[in-house]
């Protein structure tokens, strides 16, 4: 029940994001907006290994984490021209 | 401790809402990194330590999860901010001080 | 034990260990058991990969770990918690304010830290804790936007922003 | 000797020419006459004999055969003579030219496909020889260079039609019955439809029409025959091109039979009637074309379809004699159109080159041999008495006037008429007339190419007096294809309708001209000068303005040019350009754009799922 | 069993390409003729016991419905023999021809198209199937591209869009089927097709033959077709050509026989493949630059192909496999021979190439000898190809047949145009300046004469193919038997 | 035009697409069977090679070969990429104009760029426990490196012993294969014991594979994306 | 959670925005991106594909082992083969483009036309 509800505000979170995300208006608005809903996505796979009760879903999340990060870097030096 | 588990999670959630609510809120790409990182690297913080507490077989797991967020996220954010700073984001008009121009290799950009 | 290990070997050996430890560490936290086999592999593969990568850790600039360093780091890691949760409710307090009460600007502090890895958690540091985040550095300077500037004085804002953390961090990294 | 062994020899001889080539030119001289007058002598083994050899090389599985009869020994001592009488020619005619290793290789390549295609004992090895021929002659057509490149395209673009043609004719037989040997076919093809037997025939018709140069399918030729090297310009116009006159007596005559193909008829036209008239078409258009000729071997080549347009009308009427007719005149008019090609083969030998009927004349003596040869065969080919085309060709105007066909024999005459006129123009603008300044030195043939021209003439004057040798082969075959038996003698063909006998015939005509050649000798007192004394003192003067022989027939050429358009010709170049415009525009589909790309498949994907729904099943 | 290593072999000295550079840069180009050796002889050794019955290769352990499995039957290592010897002669080719670049990228590049194209027509793995077509596809997109020059690298791209779209259309056609039946086994899925009607088969059939189709350039999907193979180097234009359509063709025929077997489709793509081969032809003759038309000759002969196999007789199908074969060999000796004499004259215009035959006698003897066996001229391979074409078109007896033979054969007279014309241009035309050409190397010569006597012997005794066409025809047709084959 | 053209048949392919997948019996159905592959797996998978994760089961050693498949065509790429490149004159275009990475993020990259190694190689170590495996360990190591390149300009990549490990690793996986060809029955066979549940040494030679897979991802994918921004020496 | 067409309206829908982008945009990257959402949907369509109504990873441990609650293995294995291809793909396809770049100073495919006819 108290999970539904965690979800949903996670939920509610990631379309704030996602509404940045589109509106921009420079594509670092984007950028950031992006890297802050990565950030939701990594809590939210955590959650959801809970609510599915399922260890290894762990794995996923830090997977995540590590792959956005590092994507996140790259749209960065990307954006101050640095690659 | 599932109680205090969850009540972690809560505050973690709410934060990770505050921060995204600080992302479309806030004037400019610099506020809203302010925002954007600092209130979701402790939602997620927190959110993820709560698991480790529910279940205290993953504590270790959460941990790592959380460090490295923690770690990781001062890192792209401040990369985001300066590569905006670095391809001329102005900032908000309500600013009140910009000593960029102070700053060695800042010195030459042209438009901030 | 280790601590004598550290200083007799050459810096090459020790960040290699440091490596290492570090590595098997981690190693543990992912697999988070005891069991010889994950053991075993853990160890060998942190070797192998220290063998290789401790080039990366070169001039990075790595404290001691003695348990005094440990201590300080553990006071340090306090100090920014607390910070960081006052940070949070600060900006969080700031977004919900219907009449979002800041006065944003970008300033410039001063640290006196000289190695690497002590700047760059200063300038995490900084990033995570109230209305700051460090745009760039360079030298002994730091660029930071701050969404509430109260001073505009180098000195100032160093004193307000900077100081609490870089007095831990000089006990870690001295 | 076997007749796979025979083109074994041939073709291996062919093939082989590199080898000895590459020791010395004149080892492999050498060795292409041996290999033709082995071939030569080969094929004469086989005189009067019936083979059917059933191969134990099979190809795709079929049972190819070879069989020889009085049809096939016919045709086949026509090709090995004429081949090796080319191959002797050719020792000087192509001495100083280059890639001479190739250009024997394929004459005998050529010669030993043709062997192959009249010892053929089923479609499918027929077939085979057949392709082998066209690209071979497609090569050696080509060998000049220059203008022969688009004679050489249009030949095979032509073959390859007829060739496809043949292949479809050939499977649907095969479809039906299941075998491809013409023994088997004959027997079964008796009780097939007339839909599917005029289909087959429409199909052949096509193929060996375009190889025998019937109008409308004859363009090819006159570019193919004057632009290929001479000494193949006689095969090809002595013999390759009966190759469909060949084709076309095996459909009619072999696999279809007579009955049956004189039976098919939409409403009241009659395929036989409209194959009599293309046959009539062939000669009249093309020879009245040949008289505006000034390239000398043009006007031969224009005349070779006008005679196989007297050919394919004896073959096509049917009735004994007017097969025999036909089947005669394949072999009188390889030797004089050979004789004839040679001829002009040797002026361009010892001219360098040239074969502009303006600007030659007076080579009479200059080249003796080589005038009489000329106009041996000049007379063969006009028909005159005591040659062999008197012959055929008498045979072909009796067929057509017993048989009370006025129009068709009208055209016939017509044709004869028009090769006069031709002929005399061609005999006095090359050797009579005046000796233009620059050809004052020249020498006589080469031996090596006045032997071909004199047995060609002595064998044009040896059927024309005693027609009874190669008749009585024909009259073999002509029966076993069960139409009237013909009584031939040495002399001639006797019959109840009207006997020729040419003992008669010769008597007259050798007092005749005895009696012309007294007046003449007589009576003869000009003594000719060069005109450029006489006209200009020396200073030299526009060629078309003193040499009278100039445009010989200008004014019939105002009269009739236009009518003589070679529209047919012009037709297959419009044909030519649409598809290469068709490309042009084809080819923008393809426009440089990946999106354009993408957009294709899509379409394709696209399209499926709308037939799907709007045409469900 | 040891059909796997037909693709391990080259796969393998694939892999270990950049180790053997170590030891040598000029080892990394004698690594492709060993693979092909060594492929062309278990090929050899492997057919006449697969004539008899085919061989299921179990791989990863588990028997085929479950996991993937070879088929090795006759169409399978058959078309691996051909696969081997073009590659071999091509690989030989390559020894001398590749002289600029990453020549040990070059090798392994094309050691892995070969493995792509050999797995492709073994394996009796639908998804499996896709990845070996892809190993090829991809392959062949970096070849495209390997000398890096403005052509090759924008050929390349179109080519690669172009191949991704229908490699991703095939991907949701193996999904739509993967999701109906939840096998990929191309026998099971075989079996379940017959029991079921629904439209969304016949999307899974449009999207399967139109992503295959791309590579086996039905028209109008080969718009990529004449930029890739007249952009590539050579000896790739020769394999693209002669091998990496055929696999596309393989592919397509697969699924429409085999998986399908739907009579009301073939008549689609039978007159797609007729379109195919007049569009080919036509554009062909209108072509100046000789890869080019090259290029486009084998647009057309895919159409042939394609309309032979849709005839879907044992005949039809047959006569498919045998012109297949004999487009392989003479399109690889006539791109291998051009490949010379565009590098020799430096132009890939076909005037540039005026009476280039005196002075390279060996490879415009042997291009003329593949044009003709193209133009299906007796007594070359092409020939006993295009008379099974025939044969079987009109076996049927019927008009429709009739008709579309007319039409193909109105495309085969403007190929012989273009292929008559490249002819005179090689011996009959004045070069216009005088040039002294290099001669051939016999790295080239010695293949390109090999495929020649291929050409010829095959031309003369085509029944030695009979027997296997035959069978790899069943193999194709006969779905009932492929299942009991695979299935047991 | 264009779009218009495009627009129509793409609602045709779309709306096509739609209506036959609606009507394919999809769903859980479809491996209802026990002789469908799917069902198959799941039930006997883990008992059979002692894999925890069915996935990797199926994609080591029952379609192992389509694995083979996948890590050769990013060989291709890998060297397809060196091949087109090959030529290529050094672009100093940009070089002026570029920005370096500040202490920060070299800092960071520094630092994390060993531990992120580690958690590759763990993800590839436990393919068969966990919901890693050798492509996604490979993916994290040859993204360590594009986080190295991102922080350091200097960093090039040692071609020669990435090609040496990306070889060595493409024989070894090839290599099991034939042993289980010549010690089971059939190429690319868990011939070696399934060792105990849950436990890093179990799934016979599926660790093996992977950790070969692994290191040849790695150095592909890194090769790869030292080509692309131009780090190779 | 949902009705399955709703998953394949999704899937289908960003591969038809992946075609629209390829057939539409000039930029040459445009449509390599355009390939890549193509590509994505088809990813999610076999995963989808395989998905089974309130089932799990297709991984056992201590404490989660019941077969019959799991998804079918198979989809995921053919994803992952399809998505490391897709990402080998793009890699060549992004390398051929920087070197068209280099030939052609653009990206612009109506002008990337040396080759066309
Ligand atoms: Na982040
Ligand atoms: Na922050």
């Amino acid at each position: 029940m108290i999970v539904s509800i965690f979800l949903l505000v996670i939920g509610a979170a990631i379309v704030l994001c996602l509404i940045r995300l589109i509106k921009g208006p420079t594509a670092t608005d984007r950028a950031v907006a992006l890297d802050t809903v990565t950030t939701v996505t990594t809590a939210l796979l955590v959650i959801l290994a809970l609510v599915f009760k399922r260890y290894i879903y762990l794995d996923v999340a830090l997977v995540y984490a590590v792959l956005m990060f590092i994507g996140s870097v790259a749209i960065a030096r990307f954006l101050e021209k640095g690659i | 401790m599932h109680i205090a588990g969850m009540i972690a999670i809560g505050i973690g959630v709410l934060f990770l809402f505050l921060g995204s609510f600080g992302i479309v809120r806030l004037p400019d790409v610099y506020n809203r990194l302010q925002a954007g990182t600092k209130c979701t690297t402790f939602g997620c913080l927190f959110a993820v330590l709560g698991v480790g507490i529910v279940e205290p077989a993953w504590f270790w797991k959460a941990l790592l999860v959380s460090l490295f967020v923690l770690l990781t996220n001062p890192i792209s954010n401040h990369a985001l901010g300066r590569a905006a700073k670095k391809s001329g984001v102005p900032l908000w008009d309500g600013s009140v001080v910009d000593k960029s121009r102070d700053f060695p290799s800042y010195a030459n950009t042209e438009k901030l | 034990m280790v601590e004598r290990i550290f200083k007799k070997s050459t810096t090459r050996v020790r960040i290699f260990l440091y490596l290492f430890i570090l590595l098997t560490l981690v190693w543990m936290a992912l697999t988070s058991t005891l069991h010889w086999q994950e053991l075993t592999a853990g160890v060998l593969i942190s070797f192998i990969l220290s063998l290789f990568l401790s080039k990366s850790y070169v001039g990075l600039g790595l404290p001691t770990p003695t348990v005094k360093t440990l201590s300080f780091l553990l006071i340090y890691i306090a100090s920014l918690f607390k910070e960081i949760i006052k940070a949070n409710i600060d900006v969080a307090y700031r977004v919900v304010h219907p009449k979002m009460p800041i006065r944003p600007g970008i300033v410039v502090v001063k640290t006196e830290l000289k190695q690497d890895l002590a700047k760059l958690m200063l300038a995490n540091s900084i990033t995570l804790t109230p209305g700051t985040f460090t745009l760039d550095i360079a030298g002994d300077k730091l660029l930071i936007h701050w969404i509430n500037v109260s001073t505009q004085d180098e000195e100032k804002a160093t004193q307000a922003i900077a100081l609490k953390f870089e007095k831990h961090l000089k006990r870690v990294f001295s | 000797m076997t007749l796979g062994l025979l083109l074994i020899v041939a073709f291996g001889g062919a093939l082989l020419v590199y080898l000895p080539g590459k020791i010395s030119s004149k080892l492999r001289d050498v060795w292409a006459v041996l290999v033709a007058l082995a071939v030569l002598l080969g094929t004469a083994t086989f005189y009067g004999k019936s083979v059917h050899d059933a191969l134990s090389y099979q190809f795709l599985g079929l049972p190819l055969v070879l069989r020889t009869n009085d049809l096939s020994w016919f045709f086949a001592i026509a090709i090995s003579g004429v081949g090796s009488f080319s191959i002797i020619f050719s020792l000087s005619y192509i001495k100083n030219r280059e890639r001479t290793d190739f250009y024997y290789s394929l004459m005998l390549l050529i010669n030993a496909s043709m062997l192959g295609i009249v010892f053929a004992g089923d479609l499918l090895s027929f077939y085979v020889f057949w392709e082998i021929m066209s690209w071979a002659t497609f090569l050696l057509i080509s060998y000049n260079r220059g203008n022969a490149l688009p004679a050489g395209m249009k030949y095979i673009v032509m073959s390859m039609t007829g060739s496809a043609a043949y292949l479809v004719a050939a499977l649907s037989l095969y479809a039906k019955y299941s075998t491809l040997t013409f023994s088997a076919i004959s027997t079964q093809i008796t009780t097939a439809s007339p839909g599917f037997t005029s289909f087959i025939l429409i199909l052949g018709f096509m193929v060996f029409g375009i190889k025998n140069a019937l109008v409308p399918f004859h363009t090819w030729l006159p570019d193919a025959h004057s632009e290929a090297p001479s000494p193949f310009s006689a095969v090809l116009s002595g013999i390759l091109i009966k190759m469909g006159t060949y084709g076309f007596i095996l459909f009619l005559y072999v696999l279809v039979g007579f009955h049956q193909f004189s039976q098919l008829a939409w409403k009241a036209v009659s395929l036989q009637s409209v194959l009599c008239w293309l046959g009539a078409i062939t000669i009249v258009i093309p020879t009245f074309i040949a008289l505006m000729q000034d390239d000398a071997k043009r006007l031969l080549a224009w005349h070779s379809i006008g005679q196989i347009g007297y050919i394919i009308l004896g073959i096509a009427y049917g009735t004994s004699l007017g097969v025999a007719g036909g089947a005669f005149h394949v072999l009188n008019h390889a030797t004089f159109k050979a004789l004839l090609f040679l001829c002009v083969g040797a002026v361009e030998y010892r001219t360098g080159g040239v074969r502009d009927l303006n600007s030659l004349g007076g080579l009479m003596r200059r080249m003796p041999i080589t005038f009489i040869g000329a106009l041996i065969g000049a007379f063969g080919i006009i028909g005159m008495p005591l040659t062999n085309g008197f012959v055929s060709k008498w045979l072909i105007y009796k067929t057509l006037i017993l048989n009370q066909d006025p129009f068709l024999a009208f055209a016939a005459l017509l044709g004869t008429w028009g090769t006069l006129l031709s002929f005399y123009k061609f005999l006095h603008n090359i050797f009579l007339g005046q000796l233009p300044e620059k050809y004052k030195d020249l020498k006589k043939a080469p031996t090596s190419m006045q032997i071909p021209i004199l047995l060609y003439s002595g064998i044009i004057v040896l059927f024309g007096v005693l027609p009874g040798i190669p008749l009585k082969i024909i009259a073999g075959f002509v029966t076993s294809f069960g139409l009237t038996p013909l009584n031939v003698n040495l002399w001639g063909i006797v019959s109840e309708t009207g006997t020729l006998n040419t003992i008669n015939l010769s008597m007259a005509v050798v007092s005749a001209f005895f009696a012309a050649w007294v007046v003449f000798a007589f009576s003869r007192r000009s003594v000719p000068t060069t005109a450029q004394d006489t006209y200009a003192a020396g200073a030299s003067i526009p060629r078309d303005k003193y040499q009278y022989s100039v445009e010989f027939y200008n004014p019939l050429y105002r009269m009739m040019g236009r009518y003589l358009r070679d529209v047919v010709d012009e037709f297959y170049g419009w044909l030519a350009r649409v598809t290469q415009m068709t490309g042009e525009i084809v080819r923008r589909l393809y426009t440089g754009d990946a999106r354009d790309y993408v957009l294709y498949i899509v379409l394709i994907v696209a399209a499926s799922i709308g037939l799907k729904i709007w045409w469900p099943t | 069993m040891v059909a796997v290593l037909l693709i391990i072999v080259p796969l393998g000295l694939a892999f270990a390409m950049p180790l053997f550079n170590f030891v040598s840069k000029r080892i990394a180009a004698y690594l492709p003729i060993a693979a092909m050796v060594c492929n062309l002889i278990l090929s050899i050794l492997l057919l006449p016991s697969v004539m008899e019955n085919t061989r299921i290769v179990i791989l990863g352990g588990l028997p085929p419905p479950l996991g993937i499995h070879l088929v090795a039957g006759p169409l399978g290592v058959g078309l691996s023999g051909l696969i081997s010897l073009v590659g071999l002669a091509v690989s030989i080719y390559a020894w001398g021809y590749i002289k600029q670049g990453a020549q040990d990228k070059y090798h392994a590049l094309y050691l892995l198209l070969l493995s792509g194209a050999t797995g492709a027509v073994l394996t009796g793995d639908l998804f499996n199937l896709f990845v070996f077509y892809e190993i090829l596809c991809i392959s062949s997109y970096a070849l495209v591209a390997y000398l890096g020059d403005r052509n090759g690298v924008e050929s390349a791209v179109k080519y690669l869009i172009q191949g991704s779209v229908g490699s991703g259309l095939i991907l949701v056609g193996i999904a739509i089927l993967y999701g109906m039946f939840g096998t990929l086994n191309m026998a099971q899925i075989a079996i379940h097709i017959d029991n079921v009607d629904s439209p969304a088969l016949f999307l899974a059939l449009v999207l399967l033959v139109t992503g295959f189709g791309v590579e086996a350039a039905i028209f109008p999907l080969n718009a990529w077709l004449p930029d890739a193979h007249s952009s590539a180097p050579s000896s790739i234009s020769a394999i693209l050509s002669g091998i990496a359509i055929k696999v596309g063709i393989y592919a397509v025929a697969r699924v429409l026989f085999t998986i399908f077997g739907v009579a009301v489709v073939f008549q689609y793509v039978l007159l797609l493949g007729l379109a195919t081969l007049l569009i080919g032809e036509i554009c062909a003759f209108s072509q100046d630059n000789i890869k080019r038309m090259l290029a486009y000759s084998s647009v057309g002969q895919v159409g042939l192909i394609v309309f032979a196999m849709c005839i879907a007789t044992p005949d039809g199908v047959g006569a498919g496999l045998l012109q297949l074969v004999s487009h392989a060999l003479s399109k690889a000796v006539l791109f291998l021979g051009v490949g010379y004499l565009v590098a020799r004259s430096g132009s890939m215009s076909l005037s540039s190439l005026n009476g280039i035959g005196k002075r390279m006698p060996v490879v415009c003897f042997a291009c003329v000898v593949a044009a003709f066996s193209l133009v299906g001229l007796p007594p070359f391979v092409g020939f006993a190809g295009k008379f099974l074409i025939v044969r079987a078109a009109l076996a049927g007896k019927s008009i429709f047949f009739t008709v579309l033979i007319g039409i193909v054969f109105l495309a085969t007279v403007v190929e012989g145009a273009y292929f008559f014309r490249m002819v005179q241009t090689l011996y009959f035309k004045d070069a216009k300046r005088q040039i002294e050409y290099k001669k051939v190397p016999a790295s080239a010569s010695i293949p390109i004469m090999a495929l020649v006597v291929f050409i010829v012997a095959l031309g003369v005794y085509p029944d030695v193919l009979l027997p296997y066409l035959k069978s790899a025809a069943a193999d194709l047709l006969n779905k009932a038997g492929y299942i009991k084959e695979v299935l047991g | 035009m264009r779009i218009l053209i495009s627009c129509v048949l793409l609602v045709i392919l779309s709306l096509g697409l739609v209506f036959a997948l609606e009507q394919a019996p999809f769903g859980s159905n479809q491996i209802d069977n026990a002789d469908k592959p799917g069902r198959f797996y799941l039930n006997q998978g883990m008992e059979k090679t002692g894999a925890a994760n069915v996935v990797t089961s199926v994609v080591v050693t029952y379609r192992g070969f389509d694995t083979l498949g996948e890590v050769t065509i990013l060989f291709i790429a890998a060297i397809g990429l060196g091949a087109v490149f090959h030529s290529r004159k050094k672009v100093k275009r940009y070089e002026k104009e570029k920005q370096s990475a500040s202490l920060i993020l070299q800092t960071g990259c520094r630092f994390l760029f060993p531990l992120i190694v580690l958690f590759g190689t763990y993800v590839f170590i436990h393919g068969h426990l966990s919901p890693g495996g050798g492509f996604q360990g490979g993916v994290i190591i040859a993204s360590a490196f594009l986080l190295l390149f991102l922080g350091c300009e200097e960093k090039k990549i040692p071609m020669k012993s990435m090609n040496t490990v990306e070889s060595l690793a493409g024989i070894i996986f090839v290599g099991i294969g034939l042993a289980g060809l010549y010690w089971g029955e059939s190429f690319l066979e868990n011939f070696l014991p399934r060792g105990m549940d849950y436990m890093l040494l179990s799934g016979g030679v599926i660790p093996i594979i992977y950790i070969a897979i692994g290191f040849k991802v790695g150095a592909e994918l890194a090769g790869i994306v030292a080509g692309l921004i131009e780090r190779n020496p | 959670m949902f009705h399955q067409s709703t998953y394949f309206v999704g899937c289908v829908g960003l591969m038809i925005v992946g075609l629209y982008t390829m057939l539409t945009k000039k930029n040459l990257i445009k449509v390599i991106i355009g390939l890549s959402l193509f590509e994505t949907g088809i990813y999610l369509l076999l995963v989808v594909v395989g998905y089974i109504q309130g089932a799990t990873a297709p991984i056992f441990s201590r404490t989660t082992g019941s077969p019959a609650e799991m998804v079918d293995p198979t989809p995921q294995a053919l994803v992952l083969t399809a998505i490391v291809i897709g990402v080998a793909v793009l890699a060549l396809a992004l390398s051929l483009t920087i070197r068209l770049h280099e030939h052609y100073g653009t990206l612009n495919l109506r002008k990337i036309r040396g080759l066309k006819w």
